[in-house]
């Protein structure tokens, strides 16, 4: 019953360019950490993971997705860091049925108005992510926010979506500066921020733009001055990046921390024993995604796409990622997320101790209801 | 004469100023039909930028040029080429990567008026071969139509480009300095060679060379300091003490 | 205070000087890639991997070596100048005779294996690196606060770049290097040691841009792709200062950064290209830029 | 006589090759092979070094994308809308450009792309970073399903053939002559009455209109229009693929964006999965330095010392 | 027919005996190539201290390329030259330039991003007893006027006197001069025939390339005549009458 004979998951992601620290290499280890735990075998046929660098740019994944599917019998793709490769993988899983996992790409769309019925959104989003920092730092008096919004669709998203839960919590918004994508340097908007007078710089960028953001305001004296930095999509190696110093104190909201429980340690430690890092979110996410396909596999016994996926809708994500996560109709994987801090230096133990969770947001808080969906075919 | 009248060129206090320098100062040319007029003068006297102002390689900063009685004094470079003033380069000036035959094609094939069409087929100019060797034969190339012509010697490039130019029909030629760097033999056959397509035509000369100037011209512009200093036939001018004094010494 | 165009003056004030610290980066990477241009005739596409290596030798110095950030700022363009000299000797001087277009394209190629390489030593998301404890903190100004180490970086910038002036302009070098970029062959048959020139003045131009990766090393975060997009914009000033002169990139530079700087307040989105659009006008009107020569 | 042949060879492997290859990588392949001979007008042919062909490219890419998934164009429509625009922003691009020569063509260029790299970012006709997902490839004269990939691989085999010949025709025209003669002597070419700014201009308008033909047609075959394709990295890649298949050769950018393509494709795999970027600077580096004619041009030169 | 050079050594020159002199430039057995094509081949011949000698020939006989072997302008070359002493045939062009030596190409290289003065100024000395500046703007009054002026904004005649003076400048004292008189007034050539005569007075050495016979024959102590990238007949100034067949076969003058 499985097709070709052999199971075959095709990891997808950068490993070269941008996002190859939180995705990258990492997320072939997470996936293969999976395979591990399921001796390479399920359901009687070996388990192949076969991985790809698509440099970040769609074109690339697609082709190679429409490649693999076409030609190599790949039953599901994984990982799929950045939104423009998730939509362009979406399409090729919808024309050839075949399961999309997705983890590295952040924006809500995917599970909204660009949703697939074979895609997955495993991780986390630019909603819950909102939800997560946003609404924590109005409770906390945080309640006026400006934002410096990369100008490009996804910081345009991740700002309307956070200003909606600023302002659902009774803060308002007094102004954003729209900047340049990628921008080297933040001085000018920083004084823009500053200027404004509003209580939190909200950052609705990502990557190198968010740390060269965070290391100005430091520079600048912002957080001294009074005024507070919300990093809206920020990871471990970019924390790393900045630096402790610089960025203690720094509230994110994460899918994942190593440092959670024993379970999380326990996985975390031999992650770190194969890669010489702590997993990211995104890592462990791809983990957990093949990690529940292949369950599904395994108590199906076949690798149809329809019969796996309605499987591992009905039963829950249970692993050292996800505590009885639910897969929804429209794709999303709702799970818990945690607001978490930056710790001082002085706090710190050791290398990777670098985040306190102060909060676990519940996964109907942080990923909203499915009535809120605009999915199609939710 | 024709009804054109007599000068095909003539200039009106051409002027033309280099930051604060007078390269060419008020200079008052008039160039006969169907003659050969070498303008001559010591270095640095204006002769080249004369010729960069009458072909608009340079603007004039005043004055006035007139091609066959027709203002021309703001034309364009390419303009003023269709017209039918050809001029040559002090360093030759041909298609080095091209055959000898295509050099001269390529100056042939702009009556054709395909010259912009891409989507037609390079054979089309094939008809325009016997006009070619025509010229290519004119000039004592024949040998050399299929000849890339980076390969060939610097006499016949100068060959070459005078083929290419009277391919144009020009009415007017301008050479600068024609036989700068030549051998002795190549003088005398460039010599004979411009003797030979005068017939018909006008050219202006820019000459170092006092003999060529002498056996070949039939009136002498002087130029000095990018004034006239005088004008006339070989004997007048060169028995002009000042003329001896600026430019001939010895020579003269 | 009344307003000027509608934002307060100290606002404006403020986006001026930081406009004329981003220019001061600019100068000198402009600096480095005139001087390269001046002397060897090639568009040095590496120069932004090369000031990615200025950054990161100050992170190894510091981190393997203990050498503080003022050690750094001489001993990282020193190495990354040596780097220069090797790529020199060994590639680029190959290319000496052909068309100036092989060598964007061999620098090109550098680039991408300089950078790719680092990234996969060292990963893409970069590392910290602080400023000196002697330069944090900082002065406020009335209308803004201006770190130390801002102010700091425009002072080096200067120096560095009135140096270069000095030694391009005002000594024989800089007429050796422009005669040398027509005709090296000629300038050595008068005696001149052109292959040793070539190879300093390419050692000196990379050095330069290690100078700019150090300063910007405790700003802007320490990324092997942090040079690979500000290079485009580099050139961009080049070309609008005037290819190969020296004092053409050091003006653009602090000019570009200001107009950069402006654009921020006003119609931040298009704070990137402004700097284009600049160009394309100035290309238009001037074709040899603004203090180039017209050939 | 032999390049009949080889021609014939040429047509009847490329006829067949989807029944041997994965034929969505062929289309890659043929149109990047359009695009790297496009690109070889205007620096091959022109002498121009142009590093701002990915706007184009892109351009035409991201019209494409719009036609047919906003506007419901068909196919054929889409792709021409697309070539068309290309073509325009060659015109307004061409213009200002082609006044210099050299290193300032290449840094125009460069940066006249870069403006429009902004652009694409920003519209909101592009989809910023996500780009246009979703483009349908439709039907072929309104018949011929394009889903599928057989019938998708022989539509843009035709588009390559026809631009291929318009290309190859270009080079050998009454205006191809004019070309070199300017590519030779600028100035003398000026002096036969030539205003060589218009025939430089003409031949980088017809460079990227072609190159917005490939750009075009990769959008229909991808179904999707996206950022890299107007990046100035895109750009580089063009120049990697004529320089390495040979620069001024009829087949090399062809032979070029081949290598290029197949390198990108079966490294994105591998071991060297990750060092695709050093692999391609590699290659650039070697090129440059070792084989500066490139494939098709040293195995000329090759042939022509051995026989 | 190859007349040997051997034949005169006891001719006098500048009033002393040959053999008494001092070899300053001795090349033996030169072949120069271009890439593939071969352009000298094998050159034999011998300037001694304070003589004048021409090279004279055709187009493309590789008078030109004699000179630029000198000078280590050639790629490829093999055989010998000796100049004051020293094997330079292995040598850089820079190292040659600082054994005294002064070159004016043909194609004049003047610097189009400097001006006069620069381009004049540009060439290190590299041996004492230069002429100064004042001297040579003296000499070329219409430098002296342009000195401002960008390189190649001079005249074609205006750009070979700048050629000329910057390497008088420099204390060369060998002096390689390639068709000098090239696009020049008359006057001017009378002019540069003065001071290549106070220039052999001085003591120095000079191999001039020329076309113009009429300018070289009083100049110079010794014609070589070159053909096809060989010396083949070399003519004593005592000769040239008796030679006068030579030149008509070799130069048809
Ligand atoms: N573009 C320019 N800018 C400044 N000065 C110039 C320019 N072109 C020419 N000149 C000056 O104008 C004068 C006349 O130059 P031109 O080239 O016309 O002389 P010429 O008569 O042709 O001399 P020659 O016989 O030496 O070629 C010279 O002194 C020259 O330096
Ligand atoms: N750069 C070059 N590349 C290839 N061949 C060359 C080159 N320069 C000269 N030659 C060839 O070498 C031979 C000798 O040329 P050379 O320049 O020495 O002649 P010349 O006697 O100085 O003549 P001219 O009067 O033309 O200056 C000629 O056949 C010429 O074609
Ligand atoms: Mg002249
Ligand atoms: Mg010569």
């Amino acid at each position: 019953e499985i097709s070709g004979g052999v199971v075959k998951i095709g990891v997808l992601t950068d490993l070269s360019a941008t996002y190859s620290d939180i995705a990258g290499e990492g997320a072939a280890v997470a996936a293969q950490m999976a395979v591990d735990e399921f001796g390479g075998k399920v359901a009687g046929a070996p388990i192949e993971i076969v991985v790809a660098d698509h440099q970040n740019k769609a074109d690339i994944a697609a082709n190679k997705a429409r490649e693999w599917g076409d030609t190599e019998g790949v039953d599901a793709f994984a990982e799929l860091v950045t939104t423009s490769v998730a939509m362009a993988v979406f399409e090729v899983a919808k024309q050839q049925n075949k399961l999309a996992l997705v983890s590295g790409a952040a924006s809500s769309p995917l599970t909204n108005d660009a949703c697939i019925p074979t895609g997955l959104h495993w991780t986390y989003n630019t909603r819950a992510l909102a939800v997560g920092t946003g609404s924590a730092i109005v409770k906390e008096g945080g309640d006026s926010w400006y934002f410096l919004t990369a100008d490009y669709a996804f910081g345009e998203a991740l700002q309307n979506d956070v200003s909606k839960v600023v302002e659902a919590a009774g803060g308002k918004v007094v102004g954003a500066a729209k900047h340049p994508f990628p921008a080297s340097d933040f001085s000018s908007f920083i004084l823009q921020a500053q200027a404004s007078g509003a209580k939190i710089i909200g950052l609705a960028n990502a990557g190198a733009d968010t740390v060269n953001a965070i290391k100005a305001a430091h520079e600048f004296g912002v957080v001294a001055a009074g005024q507070k930095i919300a990093g809206l999509l920020v990871f471990l190696p970019n924390v790393k990046s900045i630096g402790q110093e610089v960025a203690q104190g720094l509230q994110m909201t994460v899918s994942f921390y190593w440092d959670m429980d024993d379970e999380t340690r326990a996985w975390s430690q031999k992650f770190y024993e194969k890669t010489g890092k702590m997993p990211t979110g995104v890592q462990a996410g791809t983990y957990s995604s093949v990690l529940h396909y292949l369950k599904a596999i395994e108590a199906t016994g076949s690798d149809d796409t329809d019969t796996v996926l309605a499987k591992m809708r009905e039963m829950p994500v249970q692993d050292m990622f996800a505590k009885n996560g639910v897969l929804r109709t429209d794709g999303r994987m709702v799970h818990d997320m945690y607001l978490a801090e930056v710790k001082a230096p002085s706090e710190s133990t050791g290398e990777w101790d670098i985040l306190k969770i102060l909060r676990t947001i519940p996964g109907e808080e942080a990923f909203g209801p499915l009535s809120e969906s605009t999915c199609p075919t939710k | 004469m024709s009804d054109k009248g007599q000068y095909i060129l003539q200039t009106q206090g051409l002027t033309k100023e280099f930051k604060g320098f007078t390269a060419v100062d008020d200079v008052n040319l008039n160039v006969k039909r169907h003659q050969i007029h070498a303008l001559i003068g010591p270095n640095g006297a204006g002769k080249t930028t004369v010729f960069n102002l009458l072909t608009k390689f340079l603007q004039p900063t005043r004055g006035k040029i007139t091609f066959n009685g027709r203002d021309i004094t703001s034309a364009k470079s390419a303009e003023i080429a269709r017209m039918g003033v050809i001029r040559s380069f002090q360093i030759s000036a041909v298609f080095p990567h091209m055959t000898a035959r295509e050099n001269v094609r390529v100056a042939l094939q702009r009556e054709l008026g395909t010259s912009f069409h891409f989507w037609r087929s390079v054979k089309t100019l094939n008809a325009l071969n016997a006009r070619a060797e025509e010229l290519l034969t004119s000039v004592g190339l024949e040998r050399f139509a299929d000849v890339v012509v980076a390969d060939m010697s610097y006499g016949r490039k100068r060959a070459l480009e005078i083929a290419t130019t009277l391919a144009m029909e020009p009415e007017l030629m301008l050479l600068d300095e024609p036989t700068q760097g030549m051998g002795r033999e190549d003088v005398e056959l460039i010599t004979q060679l411009i003797r030979k397509v005068s017939a018909g035509r006008t050219i202006l000369m820019v000459e170092h060379n006092l003999g060529v100037v002498s056996t070949l011209c039939d009136t002498i512009t002087v130029l000095q300091r990018g004034a006239i200093l005088t004008e006339g036939d070989y004997a007048t001018v060169s028995a002009d003490p000042r003329v001896k004094e600026a430019y001939m010494g010895k020579a003269a | 205070m009344t307003d000027l165009l509608g934002f307060p003056p100290q606002v404006l004030f403020g986006q001026l000087l930081l406009g004329l610290i981003n220019g001061a980066f600019y100068a000198v990477l402009s600096l480095g890639l005139a001087v390269i241009f001046g002397l060897l005739n090639i568009v040095n596409f590496a120069h932004g991997a090369l000031y990615m290596l200025g950054a990161f030798a100050t992170l190894g110095l510091t981190k393997w070596l203990g050498i503080g950030y003022w050690g750094a700022l001489i001993f990282a363009p020193i190495i990354v100048g040596i780097f220069g000299i090797v790529l020199e000797r060994l590639l680029l001087r190959r290319l000496a005779g052909v068309d100036h277009l092989y060598g964007l394209l061999l620098t090109f190629g550098l680039a991408l294996v300089i950078e790719g390489t680092f990234v996969k030593l060292f990963g893409s998301s970069g590392m910290p690196y602080s400023a000196p404890a002697e330069l944090s903190g900082g002065v406020n100004l009335g209308f803004m606060f201006l770190p130390w180490y801002r102010g700091w970086v425009v002072v080096a910038a200067l120096i560095a770049c009135g140096a270069t002036w000095f030694l391009f302009e005002k000594t024989k070098i800089g007429a050796y290097l422009r005669a040398g970029t027509e005709n090296p062959r000629l300038l050595q048959a008068f005696g001149v040691n052109v292959p040793l020139l070539t190879t300093l003045a390419y050692g000196y131009g990379v050095a330069l841009a290690a100078f700019a990766g150090v300063l910007a090393a405790p700003i802007t975060q320490v990324n092997p792709l942090m040079g690979s997009n500000l290079i485009i914009v580099v050139f961009a000033v080049v070309v609008i200062g005037g290819m190969g002169s020296i004092m053409g990139a050091v003006v653009t530079g602090l000019a570009m950064g200001v107009i950069e700087g402006l654009t921020k307040v006003f119609w931040p989105e298009a704070s990137s290209t402004v700097i284009f659009v600049v160009m394309a006008i100035v290309l238009v009107l001037r074709p040899a830029g603004l203090f180039g020569k017209t050939a | 006589m032999n390049s009949k042949i080889g021609y014939l060879i040429a047509i009847a492997l490329l006829l067949t090759a989807p029944l041997v290859i994965y034929p969505v990588f062929l289309m890659k392949l043929l149109c990047f092979a359009l695009f790297a001979s496009a690109f070889n007008l205007i620096l091959g042919y022109g002498g121009l070094l142009s590093f701002g062909h990915a706007a184009f490219f892109g351009g035409a890419a991201y019209v494409t994308g719009h036609a047919l998934k906003v506007w419901g164009l068909p196919t054929e429509l889409g792709i021409l809308t697309g070539t068309a625009a290309a073509g325009i922003l060659g015109l307004l691009i061409g213009m200002i450009a082609i006044r210099r020569q050299g290193i300032y063509f290449a840094m125009i260029t460069l940066a006249m792309a870069q403006m429009v790299y902004f652009l694409f970012i920003s519209a909101p006709f592009t989809g910023g970073e996500n780009g246009l997902q979703g483009v349908p490839r439709g039907t072929a004269l309104g018949i011929v399903d394009l889903q599928n990939d057989m019938n998708m691989y022989y539509f843009v085999l035709v588009i390559f053939g026809l631009a291929y010949f318009l290309i190859s025709r270009t080079v050998n025209s009454p205006f191809g002559q004019v070309l070199s003669a300017i590519r030779d002597n600028e100035a003398r070419a000026t002096s036969l009455g030539y205003d060589v700014d218009k025939y430089k201009l003409l031949a980088f308008v017809l460079s990227s209109t072609l190159a917005g033909l490939a750009g075009s047609t990769k959008t229909v075959v991808f179904q999707l229009a996206s950022l890299t394709d107007a990046h100035w990295h895109m750009s580089g890649e063009v120049v990697l693929m004529t320089l390495l298949g040979g620069l001024g050769t009829i087949v090399g950018p062809s032979v070029g964006a081949g290598i290029i393509i197949a390198l990108q494709n079966y490294l994105a795999s591998g071991p060297l999965a990750a060092w695709v970027p050093v692999v391609l600077g590699l290659i650039f580096v070697a090129c440059v330095l070792a084989f500066r004619r490139g494939v098709v041009g040293e195995l000329r030169e090759f042939l022509k010392k051995s026989f | 027919m190859i007349i040997d050079a051997e034949d005169h050594q006891n001719h006098e020159i500048g009033g002393r005996h040959l053999s008494e002199h001092i070899e300053e430039l001795r090349i033996q057995d030169l072949h120069a190539f271009y890439g593939e094509s071969h352009a000298l081949h094998g050159i034999d011949m011998t300037v001694y201290q304070g003589e004048l000698v021409t090279l004279l020939g055709r187009n493309g006989s590789g008078r030109t390329t004699t000179l630029r072997a000198v000078m280590g302008l050639i790629g490829h070359r093999t055989g010998s030259i000796v100049l004051k002493g020293e094997e330079i045939i292995k040598a850089q062009p820079h190292k040659i330039a600082h054994l005294g030596v002064g070159y004016c190409p043909e194609e004049r290289g003047i610097f189009s991003s400097l001006n006069v003065e620069e381009n004049l100024m540009l060439p290190p000395n590299v041996a004492p007893g230069g002429m100064s500046v004042e001297e040579i703007y003296d000499m070329f009054p219409n430098l002296a006027e342009r000195r401002k002026s960008m390189g190649t904004r001079l005249s074609g005649g205006e750009q070979q006197m700048l050629a000329m003076a910057r390497i008088l400048r420099t204390g060369a004292n060998v002096l390689l001069l390639d068709e000098i008189t090239e696009g020049l007034a008359p006057v001017i050539n009378d002019k540069l025939g003065e001071v290549l005569i106070k220039l052999k007075e001085r003591g120095y050495t000079i191999v001039l390339v020329e076309q113009n016979f009429r300018f070289a024959a009083p100049l110079a102590d010794r014609h070589f005549i070159m053909d096809h990238g060989h010396i083949v007949a070399t003519i004593h100034k005592d000769e040239l009458e008796s030679k006068q067949h030579v030149f008509d076969e070799y130069l048809s003058v």
